[in-house]
Parts: C-alpha cells; structure tokens; sequence
C-alpha cells in the first residue's frame, strides 16, 4: 500500500511530464504557459510531497519554503510572459 | 472519531469531485465558472474537515481565503464578459 | 466628550468598530496583533467608506435579529427543497424566469434582498437594476412571488429612514 | 574576504535599486556599481590568491540549513570575464540609447542581470541557483524585449518560455536530490550521488534543462531571433554572458556534482549534439543576410565548441592532458564572451550608423569605421580561432585531445566548423574592403567605438599572450 | 455525546452536499444547477461548520468559522448572481466568439 | 489502518487533478482552458492544504490561482479574434515527444520511488526544529524564508522586481474597467476591506503559524485587483514615482539589512539573534507592500501614465 | 634579458611595432609613415646582421615565451633560419622603398603599411620559429595579415581573388594545424633541431608518423603552390605590385616551401623521411608542379599571371631539392629559396613599374618597352635569364646543384629531365617576352602612360629596386663561391644536417 507521499510524489512527476509534453508540443502562447505552469505545480509536488512525513507530524519546512519560492518565482515570470504576450498583439503592423 | 472524519473527509471528496467532473463534462463556459462557486462552498467544508482531521487550526485560516478568493475568481470571470459585452 | 459626534464620523467609528471585531476574530486575542492590526483597520476603513458610503437607513436590532432567524430557516428550507427537487427520481423542476418590482429603496438594501432571494427555497436572484429583479425560478407554478413579498417585508422592517428615531 | 563575495552580488544589486527608484541618474548609477562590483571581483581576488578556494555560509548558517556561496578559480574568471565585459557594455551603453526612457529601463535591468550572474557564478546551493538562474533569465528577457519591435518581443516571449522550461526540468531534478539526500548544498549532495537511479534522473533533468538554456543544437532555435533582435548592449551581454551560465552549469553539475553519475553514452550524446551545434550554427552564420543573425548563430556554434570540449573533458582520463583540456574549455569560454560582445557593440556601431545590418549592403559603412571594422576583424579572428586569440590555444588543446583519444569525426568537424566560420567572418570582412564612394571621415567617438576594440583586443592579445597563467591556476579544477 | 453531535451535523451537511452534488449533475442547464450549488451546498457547508463548531475549544476560533460561513454565504449569494447575469447576458447571442474556436 | 483510509481521498484528489490538467492542456477553446487552470489552481490549493503546506496553500490560492488567473483572464480578453490557439506540433512530433516525455516520467518516477523506499528521516527538518529559537520567529518556514534562506528570498523578491521593471518597459497595457453593475460593486465593497484585514492579518500571522509576507502580498494585491475589476474610480492610484519607490522598497529595505549585517559582522544577512523577530517583521512589511505593489502593477500593466513622466503614452 | 634571448624578438617586433604604430596614423601624414616604415626596415636589417654573425660564430639566440602549458612560442636562430631571416629583411627592406614610391597616391595607405609590416613581422617569426607550434602560429599570422594587402584595391575582382586566397591558405593552416597537433600528441611539443628528433621513435608509430608528414605537407604545400593546390596564387596576383612581389618571393609562397624544408631535415630529419619513404613522393610532387607551371604559364598573355605560373613552378625546386637525398640536392633547394626570391621580386617590381609607368598589363602590349624603360627592363632581363637557369645568374647555381644532387642521390633518370624540361619551358615563355621588349618596335602610344619620363624613365623608388635586386640576383650567381652566398651558407646548413 503506498502512502500519500508516493501518491503525490508520483502525481507532480506526471504532472511535470504532462506539462513537459504539452509546452512543447503546442503552439500558442498562453498554452504553453499554461503548460509550463502545471509543470511547476508538478515539481512544487514532489517536494512537497517528500516534505510529508504524515497526516499528524510535523512536516519539513524547508522544501515549503523552497516551493513558496517557486509560486513567487513562477507567478513573476508569467506575469512578464503575459505582458510580453499583449505587449506582442499590441504591436500589431509596426 | 477519526475514523468517522476520514470517512467524511473521503465522502466529501468523492462528491466534490463528482460534481467538478460532471460540470467538465456538460460544460458550458459558464459551467465551468460554477465550479469556482462550487470551490468555495465544498473546498472550504474540505478544509474544516482537514482541520480538525490533521489538528492544523491553520487550515481554518485558508479556508477563508478560500472562500474570499473564490469570490474574487468569480468576479474575474464575470467581469470578463462584461467587457467583452461592451466591447 | 464635548464634540456632538456627526453623522459620518459615526458612522465611521461604526465601521471601524465592526472591522476591528473581526480582526479580533481572525487574529486572536494577542495584543501585539495589533501593531500591524490597528494599521489594517484604519486602512480597511478608510478603503470601506470609500467603496461603500454610510448607509442612508439606521438598522433596528430587534427586527434585525428576528431577520436573521428567518433568514436562517429560510436557507434552511432552500437547501431541503433544492434537496429534495434533485434527489426525487423525477426531477420536480419547472424553471422559469419572473420579474419582481420591489419597493425597497435603492442601493444597499437592494442588494440584499437580491442576495436574500437566492438563498430562498426556489428562486435565484440574476439581475438588479434599480428596483427591479430578474428571477430565475426552478419551480415556475409554486409561486414564488409570495415569499418574496414577505422577504422584502422584512427587510423593510429592519430599517428606518435616517432621521426618524433622532431628531436633525 | 567573505565580504567581497557578498559584495560582487550585492553591490550591482543596490545598483538596479538605485536605478529603479532613480531612473534619471541610470546612467550614473549603472557605470559606477559595474564599476564597484569590478572592484569587489578584483578584491575577491586578492583573498583568493591569498587564502585558495573558500565559501562562506549566508546568514551564518551551517550549510545545509543555510545558503553557502562559494570562489574558486573557475567561478573567478568567470566573475572577471562578466565585470570586464560588463563594464565594457556599460560605457557603450551609457551613449547608446536614443530614447531617454529605453535608457531608463536598460540600467536596473542591466544591473540585475550582472547581479544574477555574479550571484549564479558563485552559488553553492542547488535550489539558490535556481532563483539566480530565474533572475537571470527574467531580466534578460526583459532586457530583449527593451528595443519594442515586435520581432524583439516575440524573441522575448520565446526566450522567456524556453528559459521556463529549461529551469522547471533544473528544479526537478533538484526536487529529487532533495528527496533523496536530504540537502541543497551542492558538496553535500556531491557526496551522496554516484550511478544510482536518483542521480542519474536528476542528472538527466537538470542537464537538458540548462541544455535548453544554453542553446544547445538542437535545442537552441530560440537563441537567434534573440540575440538578433535585442538592442546591441544587451545581445553583447546575452550571447557573451547569459549563455555561459548554463554552459556554466552544466559544467559544474557534471564535474563536480555528478562526477560518478555520468554515462559514457551521455558524454557521447552531448559531444554529438556539441558537433551540430558546431556545423549547423557556422553554416547558418553563413547563410545570415543580417550582422546580428549571423553573430547569434556564431554563438550557437561557439556553444558547440565548448560542450564538445566539455565532452572530451569528461571521457578524458585524468593526467595533465585532462587539466589542461579544463583550461582550453575555459580560456575558449573567455575568449569566446570577449569576443562575442565585441562583435555586437560593433555591428552596433554599424547599425547606428548605417541605420541597418544587412550584410550586402556595408561596403559604404565599414571603411569608415576603421576601429569598428577593426574590433569586427579580431572578434572574427578569435571566432574562427586563429592566432594571436585565445580561442587559437584553447582549439589546439582541444583537437590535441579529440587526437589523443581518437575521436577523429569530431576532430573532422571542429575543423569543418573552423572553416565556416572563417568563412562567415571573412564574408563580412570582404566589405570592409570593398571598394566605396568614399569619404574618409573616421568617427572619433570613444564611447561607440572604443569599447568593442577593447574587448575584441582583450580576445585576442591578451588572452592568446598572456593568458599562460590560467592553466595552472585552474589545475586542481580537473 | 458532543462527538455524536458533531458527527451528526457533518454527515447531515454531508447530505446536503451530496444532494448539491447531485443537483449540479441532473439539472438541465446552469442557472438551475446554480441553485443546487448555491443553496444545498450552502446548508451542507452551515451543518458541517456547526459540527466542526462544537470540535473547537477556543471561542474565537468559533467566531472565525462562523465568519467563514458567514463569508461563503454570502459570497455565494452575490457570486451566483453574477453567474446568473453572465449566464443571461450571453444567452441571446449563444456561446461568446471565442468559445467557439 | 487510518492513513490507508485517508488515501481514498489522496486518490480522488490525484485524479481530480490530472483531469483537471490535462483539461487545461489540451482543452480545445482555450478559454476552458484557463478557466480549467485556474479551477486547477484551486484544487491543488486543496492538495497542499491535505499534504499539511497550509503556507503554500495559502500561496497557491492567492497567487497562484488567484492573481494568475486575473492574469491570464485579462490576457484573454486582449486577444485579437482569429488568432488560432488551437494550433499544435504535428501528430508524429507530439508523439515522439510524448515518447520521450514518457521515457522521463517512467525513469523519475522509479527514482523518486527508489527515494521513497529508503529514506531517512530528515535529518535537516530536524535542525530547523532545533535551530528555530534563534531565528527570532516560530513559523518554521518562514523561519527558513527569512532567516536561514534568507538570501533566496532577496533574490525571489528580485526576480519580482525584475519582471516588474519588465512589464514597466513595455508600456501600459489597459484602460479603465468600466464601473461595475451594483451587484459587483457591493459585493467588491465589502470584500476589499476584508482582503485587506485578512492581508494583514497574514503578515503579522506569519511569524509563527502559516502566513507571511507573500500571502499577504498577494490578497492586497488581489484587493487593488478588485478595485480595478470594479472600475472604481475613487482609487486614484499614488504617483508613479510613489509607485515605483513602493515597488523597489521591500527589495531595498532586506538588501540594506543586508548590508548592515554585512558591515557589522562580516556575513550577508547574519540577522543578530535578539532583533531577529523585529528585522523580520521589518523586512516583510516592507515586502508586503512592494509585492502588493509588484503584483497589482504587474497586473496593471505598468503604470498607466507610462513609467517616464516625459512620455506620455495616449490611453488606449 | 641578456641579447641571446631577446634578439629574435627584438627582430620580430622591430617591424610588428612599427606596423602597428602606423594603422593608427592618420592618412595624411605620409612622410611620418615613410620614416617608420624605412626606420623599422633598416634596424631589422641591423639586428639581422648581428644575429647572422652570431650564428655564424655557432652562438645561441632563443626566445621563450610559455603561452600555455606544453605550447610555447619558442623563436630560435639556426643557419636555415638566419637564412630566410635574410632573404626577408634585404627585401622586406626594398620592397618598402618600391612601396612607397609604388601606392604614393592610393587611398588607405596607412592600413596597407600597416598589414604589411604585420606580414613581414610573420614571415620573420616563421622563419624563427623553433617548434611546430610556433611556425603554425606564424603560419596562420601570415595568412591573417596578407589577406587585407590581396583584397587593397578593393575591386570585385580583388575581394574575390582575396577570398579565394584565403580559403586556401586557411585551409592549408587547418590541415597543418592539425599535422602539428597530432604530432604534439604523439610526441609532445617538439621543437625544431638540426637532423631531426622523429627517427628514435618506436616502429609501430611510424604508420602514424607517414600520415602526418602527409598532412605537414598538404598544409605547407598550399602555400608553397604544390599542384593541385596552387589554385589561389594566380588569382592573388590583383594585389598591387610590391604585394605580389612579397607574396611570391618572400613572404607566402617562401613560407610553404620554408616549411617543407623544416620539416624534412628538422622535425623527420632527411634520413628518417627517406628511410621512410616520404621523399620520393615529395620529389614526384614538386617535379609535376615544375612542369604543370612552366606549361600553364606559356600561355598567359598577362605578365603578372604568367610570372605567377612561373613562381609555381619555380618554388618546387625547393621542395625538389629538399626531396633529393645528399647534401648537393640540399643545398640546391635552400639556396634557391634566396635565389628565386631576388629574381622572382625582381621581376615582380619590373612588372610593376610597366603597369604604374605605362598602364602595360599584358605581354601584348610589351613591344619596345626596353627603348622606353631601359633600366626596368635590364632588371627584367636578369631575372628572366636567372629564371631560365643561364649562367652567371643565380637561377644557374641552383639548378646545377641540384642536377648535381639529383646525380649523387641516384635520381637523376628523372630528375634531370625535369630540370632540363622546365628550363626549356622556362626559356619559352621568357625569351619572347625579351625578345618583344628589346626588339620589337613600340607601339604608338602605352595604354595608359601615367608617369612622363623626364630624367629617368619612372620615379626613382620605382626602378632603383628592381636594379638593386637583379644585381643581387647576379652577385649571388657571380660570387656563389663567396663565404657570404646563399650557396655557402646552404652548405653550412646542409653540412649541420647531414653531420649532427
């Protein structure tokens, strides 16, 4: 019987394959965030997952401020895609 | 006592999840933004549930942010096609 | 105290108070809390009175304690019939959408019927404009026109227009 | 000691504050805290001369708990090669925005790109890496987007999606190393991996991740419409700098964080991919109608060169062969950065001054730019790797190993690559003497021509004479 | 004994939950699936805060629940009206534009 | 027995999630998509919150669902129509990537259960515990945010900045929402007080439970985000420069801490044991206003106005 | 820093510095540029001078300079180098004379001068070079800077001949780049000495070793116009004249062949490169390269084509005689190297003075040119007449040794043949051109007559060149039994190869 760190830990690994697969393999923009998003969420899994010693023990802390990190990190580089992406369809025939 | 919340917290669970399932299927757009409803009402009764089950008073703390950002996604979606209404 | 209080100062205490309660709630009973509290308040108030400005109508306590226990009954009763329409094997539903004139008072107490009415057994509030309503109601033919004469009945109860208890 | 370390980082950091919050004075403030953060790298390496290779804990924390950063040779030189060749851009910089505001948003920009890869060279925590590397990336892709044409934005936004990409595959296996050995400290790790699954996967992860990042073919289709279309200051630092990072990286990671994970089939692969890059980069190079093209796909060939050479330092056996080959690999790096960002504040020059880059269309510009003309010259002389460049050592020590261990295809296409690229380089160069309607009137603006000339003079004499003393100083490295 | 209770509000709220749940699945278009959503689910989450209510020991930890309830109500009252309007604005021209790419 | 129980739920929540993903992926309208994202967002909120990460949870709901979902939404709706989102690689290309994607997933997975299958206890979790009085604050993970790691979230507030200062240069991108029917509006009346004293309340909160200056960030931002949603236009925003020296202040405030520990006892960010709790409370308020700031004007688009008051960029 | 250790750079950097000194000066100031040319020239011939008696007296000059571990920049003077040193500066030194008065009013003066006094600092550093390393480096220098004194004129006939120019010679680089490596990995940074060090190597390298000399060749040979890689040199003959006359006498076309001669007798040594089997290739090679020139440059109508031809056949005797086994071939060969070098820059500045003086390009246009430049065209005669092989030009010393090389080493069934084909083809494709130039009556007017005779037929700097080095070029043939002839001091070298 596995446990819920395996589960989840195994979840964020597909997630990040899935994420992988659709950040390369579509084309449009905003997808391809979408995908490299979910990629993150898949990563920001695993650590946390192997942070879960279980339902009612303390976990590590560390790798939930690694992952805090990483939200801010991820959420900084879509907002910049985003506007890079406006500032594109904006720029219409210059 | 445990056991009994375990089996709430997995009940409540497999509803949420039936619901959110079933909306994807039958989604129309505004379906889908339902589920953000949905979020607030069952995702909040998940984390009361979790609360109490994993003895982390924190959680009661992002339940409410939870339930306010919920709202806060639905008028983000709302708004969006009052724009485009607008437009 | 010396200085008459104004009306908005008032209600600008009225508010803060209100806001520093749930501070207390969500932060707890430790004073340090309030070194960032007391500066989220004052903001939150300020930001409060310039979103939503003091309401024009003094609530009543009484009726308005009396609304909330028929309110909760009512959502009570929403939530079982909602139930009890889906879980029957035929589905007992006849939506239909109905327009409502409320007499009500424009703005804040508007809002609060519409938000009322769909917490009521079968009907959903889906657009205010001035006074009046478009419903959605999931049973056309249970009338639902009475319960929403009876819920603005009592919403007018709770208020009174400013002016009426106190002299100017 | 500990303190110049900090400083490198923190110093151009204050500088992009500064910036930000004052973006009138920008100029100012970006020469003097590149200047500043010059000076803590040459403090830096006072202490390292005298005190050897050494790492401080962050915070006063026990790695492990805390962030460690740490100097040693490699990580110096590369913190010189971005404080020269900063400081170079910089002064070219300070005169090259025409449009106030562009200037405005070039220097905090700029400055927290510096900050990034001083703070990247010497990290010694995995997972703080990431954010460097993150940082890194963002702000050069801001940088990229600076010029406002949509061909730069759309280079931008693709740069940006791959840099993404490439730092989730890093974070991954970084999660997993985590996992396993319970630490982000990159010489704790480096004492619990060996040929394990879990090393091998993160080794897997994390190298194609800064494979991507580091424009390796054919992962590097991102990198021309790039650096092409960034203002001249700013693609001198992308195709100088910022792509040495990953390559940075991935050295590090195979040398020392993985140095019993990785595979000969690995080493194989990645020696194959870094001879595509070689061919495939030069003959694009070739076939570029524009300067600033055909100076992106220089570097994805160039990049070729390095991993190649990397390749070969893995499979190497140890001796003085091997240490010598770690030297070649960097003195190549070095020249390759100092070179690269002189041939783009050059085709700079031309741009401003001919309003365009079209390669058939420079007879008339480059003769009277005699020291631009001059700088593109050296830069493409080290380019090719011709004597008296660096890049002429590093290449001999280079094809001296592909010899001694038998690799003769790849020894075929360093020197296939050598010749495409002489052929880029002379293509250009062909102009500068074709015949004109001339005026001779040479430019003497200091600002816009000297700096190239000085980098590209940095290429090629200093570090093909004087740069004897780097070998020795990198030998523990191997 | 006060366990008992508080199991007995969860799984009541459960109930509610699962008839909301229900609701969502059977009706036959939004606004109908709104009111499943908006006021079973509602009474689902007001019987489970109460059982969870009587686990607590702190009485401000109480209040917060109540405010959280109190929060989702009405949040699902005024959301669903927006849900309600949006769904109604975009009826008469069908799906918007980009839906149906 | 318990645990085992448990993981029904971890089931259904796995399996709601890869739905939702894969939904957000490959959905064929690309407006289901991100409403998918963010709905995805949302319950993977759910998923930190049962793995015991209430911070993170907080985090993910905030920012990463909320914030970049008012993101992308707002994105969407500048769209040119025609743009075709549906465009993908070839059917063989997707294929051999699948392939490979699949090779990797396949080789970390059997890592990642070779790690579950001996792993010590970690040895690092417990320092932090042992470590925690000195760090001046009793949230353990803030105690690793802001004083053990210290230097990583300097640098994570720097990447902030960075694509702050990005977004600036590439000029405005919005105009004014129109104001809102009265239903929005009321309901933003209410809820923006509320964001802002939960705000709050998760800074003060985050030196010793889940919380902290991110969180906290994010639901005022959200609160501006709000405003604006609204078009409320009793908010008029500070003055650029205002806005810039708010958005450049938490960055500066923890580098200058920085520094001082720097000049005092020779180490980056040594924070002295006594007045930890107090520059930590010092450096997050500081961050919370420069990542609300951040945020919002990330959101914005950079400041209306245009960042140079020279320029002045018609509103579009 | 003692003169035994200094001297070879000091000799290198007295024209580098100048050069460089010159590129930033600007285009006006043409007497300043005169003076440092002239001033470098002459001091290199003074440190030349010095060096060559200190080599004489078996003294030691060595320069080193450690670039990177195991490659170091050695520059060494030995009797083979003191001679290329010679022939370099004598002429570098005359050759800028010509220059100056030669490029008076073209534009870009200042990088003309500048790239080449670069070139002659290369050629200079080549022929001092004291490992495979440092001759690679050189080499490559070599190309690096003659390729903007091909490409001066800036005509698209020029850029396309530069271009063609330095594909080849980068390509030969490349190959030899790549000899010299495989060589160093096979026995560590070698440095050159007399005799050679490669015949102690174990057998089983010797496979090895054979596919090396290959590629060492093939990289020289591209310079040294071997056929079939001789491809560039016509077409690098747009260059301008005093270009031309240091890219076949001196500088480019030297090289190669320099190169070849260093690496038969010092890196296999001639004994080990015939036990090997390497010579007779070698030999075939530069025997079809003498004929295949002789026989293309009948026909050219060009006159700097056909001297071109006639410097690709001519430079083979170098390699020829380098091919032939035994001191006589040896010294046949290295002396040549001096030998062809006056006569060829000779006829190089004549051809040269036509085309500036008269506008006359091609042999067609030669009728009468000696009445209208008497002095020009008597050092053309001589040179034409070395060229040939008839006595008491140079030309005839060194196809006598190595006639007499070719003899003593047992090769002469077919080496004779060659020599005596090539000099009939030789006499062929000169003796018409004499034959128009004093004989025939001249046209009306020359194509383009931009210089008027008044006292003499052209400027001064112009023809005062050709004279001194055809002089040389009967001095040598005069006085070869002299201690100072290119044949004696050959002798030194072949005796110092042959004995150690």
């Amino acid at each position: 019987m596995p446990d819920a760190a395996t589960l989840y830990g195994l979840l964020g690994i597909v997630l990040a394959g899935l994420g992988a697969h659709a950040a390369i393999v579509q084309r449009d923009s905003i997808r391809r965030l979408l995908a490299i998003n979910v990629m993150g969420v898949g990563v920001f899994l695993v650590l946390i997952a192997t942070a879960y010693f279980g339902p009612n023990q303390d976990p590590d802390p560390i790798p939930h401020a690694l992952v805090l990190t990483g939200i801010v990190v991820a959420v900084a580089a879509t907002a910049l895609a985003l506007a890079l992406l406006r500032a594109f369809e904006r720029s219409d025939d210059e | 006592m445990t056991e009994m919340l375990i089996l709430a917290v997995v009940v409540l669970g497999a509803t949420f999840a039936l619901a959110l399932l079933g909306m994807l299927r039958q989604g129309t757009p505004t379906d889908r933004i339902l589920i953000a409803q949905l979020l607030g009402s069952n995702g909040v009764g998940l984390l009361l549930l979790l609360a109490l089950l994993q003895e982390q008073l924190a959680l009661l703390d992002v339940a409410l942010v939870l339930a306010i950002l919920s709202v806060v996604v639905v008028i983000a979606f709302t708004r969006r096609g009052k724009e485009q209404a607008d437009a | 105290m010396g200085v008459m209080l104004t009306e908005r100062s008032l209600s600008t205490l009225k508010r803060g108070a209100a806001l520093a309660l749930i501070w207390l709630v969500i932060a707890g009973p430790e004073p340090g809390s309030w070194i960032i509290g007391l500066p989220a308040v004052l903001f939150a108030t300020w930001v409060s009175l310039l979103l939503a400005p003091p309401l024009r109508h003094r609530i009543r306590l009484l009726p308005t304690l009396a609304f909330v226990r028929y309110f909760l009954v009512e959502s009570l009763r929403g939530g079982v019939d909602v139930a009890r329409r889906t879980l029957s094997p035929r589905l007992r539903i006849a939506p239909g959408q109905i327009e409502y004139q409320s007499s009500l008072p424009e703005g804040a107490f508007m809002l609060l019927f519409g938000a009322c009415v769909s917490l009521l057994p079968g009907t959903l509030t889906a657009r205010v404009e001035g006074r009046s309503l478009t419903l959605h109601a999931l049973d056309i033919g249970s009338d639902p026109l009475a319960q929403l004469e009876e819920l603005e009945e009592r919403i007018r109860a709770m208020l009174r227009e400013r002016g009426e208890g106190y002299g100017d | 000691m500990n303190e110049s370390m900090s400083l490198t980082i923190i110093l151009p950091l204050l500088g992009a504050l500064l910036a930000a919050a004052w973006p009138r004075r920008g100029v100012f403030i970006g020469i003097t805290a590149v200047l500043l953060s010059g000076l803590a790298v040459g403090w830096l390496w006072f202490s390292l001369l005298a005190d050897g290779p050494s790492h401080q804990a962050l915070g006063g924390w026990d790695p492990g708990l805390g962030i460690r950063l740490q100097v040693d040779a490699l990580s110096i030189l590369m913190l010189s090669m971005t404080a020269l060749v900063a400081l170079a851009v910089s002064v070219y910089a300070s005169h090259y925005f025409t449009r106030r505001s562009q200037a405005e948003r070039f220097w905090p920009l700029w400055l927290l790109m510096i900050a990034a890869l001083n703070g990247l060279f010497l990290a010694g925590d995995l997972f703080n890496l990431y954010v460097t590397l993150e940082l890194l990336s963002l702000s050069a892709v801001a940088l990229t987007a600076l010029g406002g044409k949509r061909a730069g934005i759309a280079a931008a936004l693709r740069y940006l999606m791959i840099g993404l990409l490439g730092s989730m595959g890093y974070l991954a296996g970084v999660a997993l190393l985590y996992s396993a050995f319970g630490t982000l400290d990159m010489q704790q790790v480096a004492a619990q991996t060996g040929d394990d699954p879990v090393s091998q996967a993160a080794l897997i992860v994390m190298t194609a991740g800064l494979l991507l990042k580091s424009a390796l073919f054919p992962l590097h289709f991102w990198l021309p419409p790039a650096h092409s279309n960034a203002p001249a200051p700013v693609s001198a630092g992308l195709s100088a700098l910022v792509v040495k990072a990953g390559f940075y990286l991935v050295l590090r990671l195979w040398t020392e964080v993985f140095p019993d994970t990785l595979s000969t089939q690995g080493v194989t692969l990645v020696a194959v991919l870094g001879g595509g890059a070689i061919l495939w980069g030069s003959w694009q190079a070739l076939q570029a109608e524009r300067l600033k093209l055909l100076a992106a796909y220089s570097t994805v060939a160039q990049l070729g060169y390095l991993f190649v050479a990397l390749a070969l330092f893995m499979s190497a056996p140890p001796g003085v062969a091997r240490e010598l080959l770690f030297g070649a690999l960097v003195l190549m790096a070095l020249t390759h950065a100092f070179a690269k960002s002189s041939l783009f504040l050059a085709i700079g020059v031309i741009q401003h001054r001919a309003g365009h880059d079209r390669i058939a269309e420079l007879d008339g510009t480059a003769q009277r730019l005699p020291a631009t003309t001059f700088a593109i010259a050296l830069a493409g002389v080290a380019l090719i790797g011709l004597p008296p460049s660096g890049a002429f050592l590093g290449k001999w020590r280079l094809l001296y190993s592909a010899i001694s261990l038998d690799q003769w295809l790849l020894v075929v296409v360093i020197g296939i690559g050598s010749l495409l690229a002489a052929a880029y380089v002379f293509r250009v160069l062909g102009h500068a003497f074709g015949r004109s309607a001339l005026s001779v009137q040479a430019i003497h603006s200091v600002h816009e021509e000297w700096p190239a000339l000085l980098l590209a003079l940095t290429a090629t004499l200093l570090l093909g004479f004087g740069s004897a003393w780097i070998w020795p100083f990198l030998e523990h490295m191997a | 004994m006060l366990d008992v209770i508080s199991l007995l509000l969860i799984f009541s709220g459960l109930a509610f939950y699962l008839a909301g749940t229900i609701g969502v699945l059977r009706m036959p278009d939004t606004l109908c699936r709104l009111h499943a959503v908006t006021k079973a689910d509602n009474l689902g989450l007001g019987l489970l805060a109460s059982g969870v209510l009587l686990q607590l020991s702190d009485p401000l930890q109480m209040l917060k629940l109540l405010l959280i309830w109190v929060l989702v109500l009405a949040a699902s009252a005024t959301g669903g009206q927006l849900i309600a309007r949006h769904t109604l604005d975009q009826k008469p021209n069908g799906d918007p534009p980009e839906d149906a790419r | 027995m318990k645990a085992g129980a448990l993981l029904y739920l971890d089931l259904i929540m796995v399996i709601l999630m890869l739905v939702l993903a894969i939904g957000a992926l490959h959905a064929r309208s690309l407006r289901h998509a991100v409403i998918l994202f963010i709905v995805f967002g949302l319950v993977v909120a759910l998923a930190w919150a049962r793995l015991r990460a209430p911070d993170i949870a907080l985090a993910e709901a905030a920012i990463g669902s909320g914030l970049a979902g008012a993101l992308l939404l707002a994105a969407l709706r500048d769209r040119r129509p025609g743009d075709d989102a549906t465009r993908r690689a070839p059917v063989w290309q997707s294929v051999a990537v699948g392939g490979l994607v699949t090779a990797l997933v396949v080789l970390l997975a059997w890592a990642f259960l070779e790690v579950q299958g001996g792993r010590a206890n970690e040895p690092l979790a417990n320092i932090v515990q042992a470590t925690l009085h000195e760090s001046g604050v009793s949230n353990p993970v803030t105690a690793v945010l802001l004083n053990f790691r210290a230097y990583d979230t300097l640098l994570e507030l720097t990447v902030l900045l960075a694509a702050l200062l990005g977004v600036m240069s590439l000029g405005p991108q919005r105009s004014p929402m129109r104001a809102a029917e009265p239903m929005a509006a009321g309901l933003i009346g209410w809820l923006i007080p509320l964001l802002i004293l939960a705000g709050g309340y998760l800074l003060w909160v985050g030196a010793h439970a889940p919380g902290g200056a991110f969180q906290a960030g994010a639901l005022l931002a959200a609160a501006a985000v709000l405003a604006h949603l609204g078009g409320r236009r009793e908010f008029q925003l500070p003055g650029h420069t205002r806005l810039r020296l708010l958005a450049v202040a938490g960055c500066a405030v923890f580098t200058l801490v920085g520094v001082s520990t720097l000049l005092g006892s020779g180490v980056l960010l040594q924070l002295p044991s006594d007045w930890a709790g107090g520059l930590i409370l010092l450096i997050e308020l500081f961050a919370t206003a420069s990542i609300a700031t951040a945020l919002f004007l990330v959101y914005l688009g950079g400041h209306p106005p245009s960042w140079n008051s020279r320029e002045v960029h018609p509103d579009a | 820093m003692t003169l035994s250790n200094s001297l070879p750079a000091l000799i290198v950097a007295s024209s580098l510095l100048p050069g460089l000194i010159i590129f930033f000066l600007r285009e006006g100031s043409h007497r300043l540029r005169s003076v440092l040319n002239m001033f470098g020239a002459i001091l290199k011939l003074v440190l030349v001078a010095a060096l060559t008696w200190g080599v004489f007296q078996d003294d030691f000059f060595e320069t080193r300079w450690q670039l990177a571990p195991g490659l170091e920049l050695v520059l060494h003077a030995d009797a083979l180098s003191v001679l290329f040193v010679n022939l370099s500066t004598l002429l570098w030194l005359v050759t800028t004379v010509y220059a100056i008065g030669y490029l008076e009013h073209s534009p870009h003066r200042s990088r003309f001068f500048g790239f080449f006094s670069l070139c002659v600092s290369a050629t200079v550093g080549l022929a001092l070079a004291g490992n495979m390393f440092t001759f690679v480096l050189f080499y490559e220098l070599l190309t690096l800077s003659t390729y903007p004194l091909v490409a001066h004129k800036g005509t698209p006939e020029a850029v396309r001949g530069a271009r063609i120019y330095l594909a080849y010679t980068l390509s030969g680089g490349l190959v030899l780049m790549l000899g010299a490596i495989w060589l160093q990995a096979l026995v560590g940074p070698l440095e050159f000495v007399e005799g050679g060090l490669l015949s102690q190597l174990p057998d089983e390298l010797h496979g090895q070793l054979t596919w090396i000399f290959l590629l060492l060749i093939i990289g020289l040979g591209v310079k040294a116009a071997l056929v079939p890689l001789h491809g560039w040199l016509p077409q690098a003959m747009v260059a301008p004249a005093p270009v031309s006359a240091l890219l076949h006498a001196v500088a480019v076309v030297k090289a190669g062949a320099f190169g070849i001669v260093r690496v038969v007798y010092d890196v296999y040594g001639i004994e080990f490169a015939s036990d090997l089997g390497l010579l007779m290739p070698l030999g075939i090679a530069a025997a079809v390269t003498i004929v295949y020139g002789s026989i293309r440059a009948l026909s050219q109508d060009n006159l700097k084509k056909r001297l071109a031809y006639s410097t690709v056949s001519q430079v083979s005797y170098i390699a020829l005689g380098t091919a032939i086994f035994g001191p006589l071939g040896t010294i046949g060969g290295v002396a040549h190297l001096v030998h062809q070098g006056v006569m060829k820059i000779t006829l190089f500045f004549a051809a040269g003075n036509y085309a500036e003086t008269l506008g006359v390009h091609q042999v067609s246009e030669m009728n009468g040119i000696g009445r209208r430049m008497p002095l020009t065209t008597l050092a053309f005669t001589v040179g034409a007449l070395g060229m040939i092989g008839i006595p008491p030009v140079a030309g005839f010393v060194s196809k006598w040794y190595l006639g007499s090389g070719a003899l003593e080493a047992g090769v002469a069934h077919w080496v004779l043949p060659v020599l005596i084909a090539s000099s009939a083809l030789n006499a062929a494709y000169f003796l018409p051109i004499l034959q128009r130039a004093w004989f025939r009556p001249a046209a009306s007017s020359w194509p383009q007559e931009n210089i008027p005779a008044r006292r003499f037929e052209t400027h001064a700097s112009l023809f005062l060149p050709p004279l001194v080095t055809a002089a040389l070029a009967l001095l040598f043939g005069l006085f070869a039994g002299a201690y100072w002839s290119p044949v004696e001091w050959a002798g030194l070298i072949a005796e110092r190869e042959y004995l150690r």
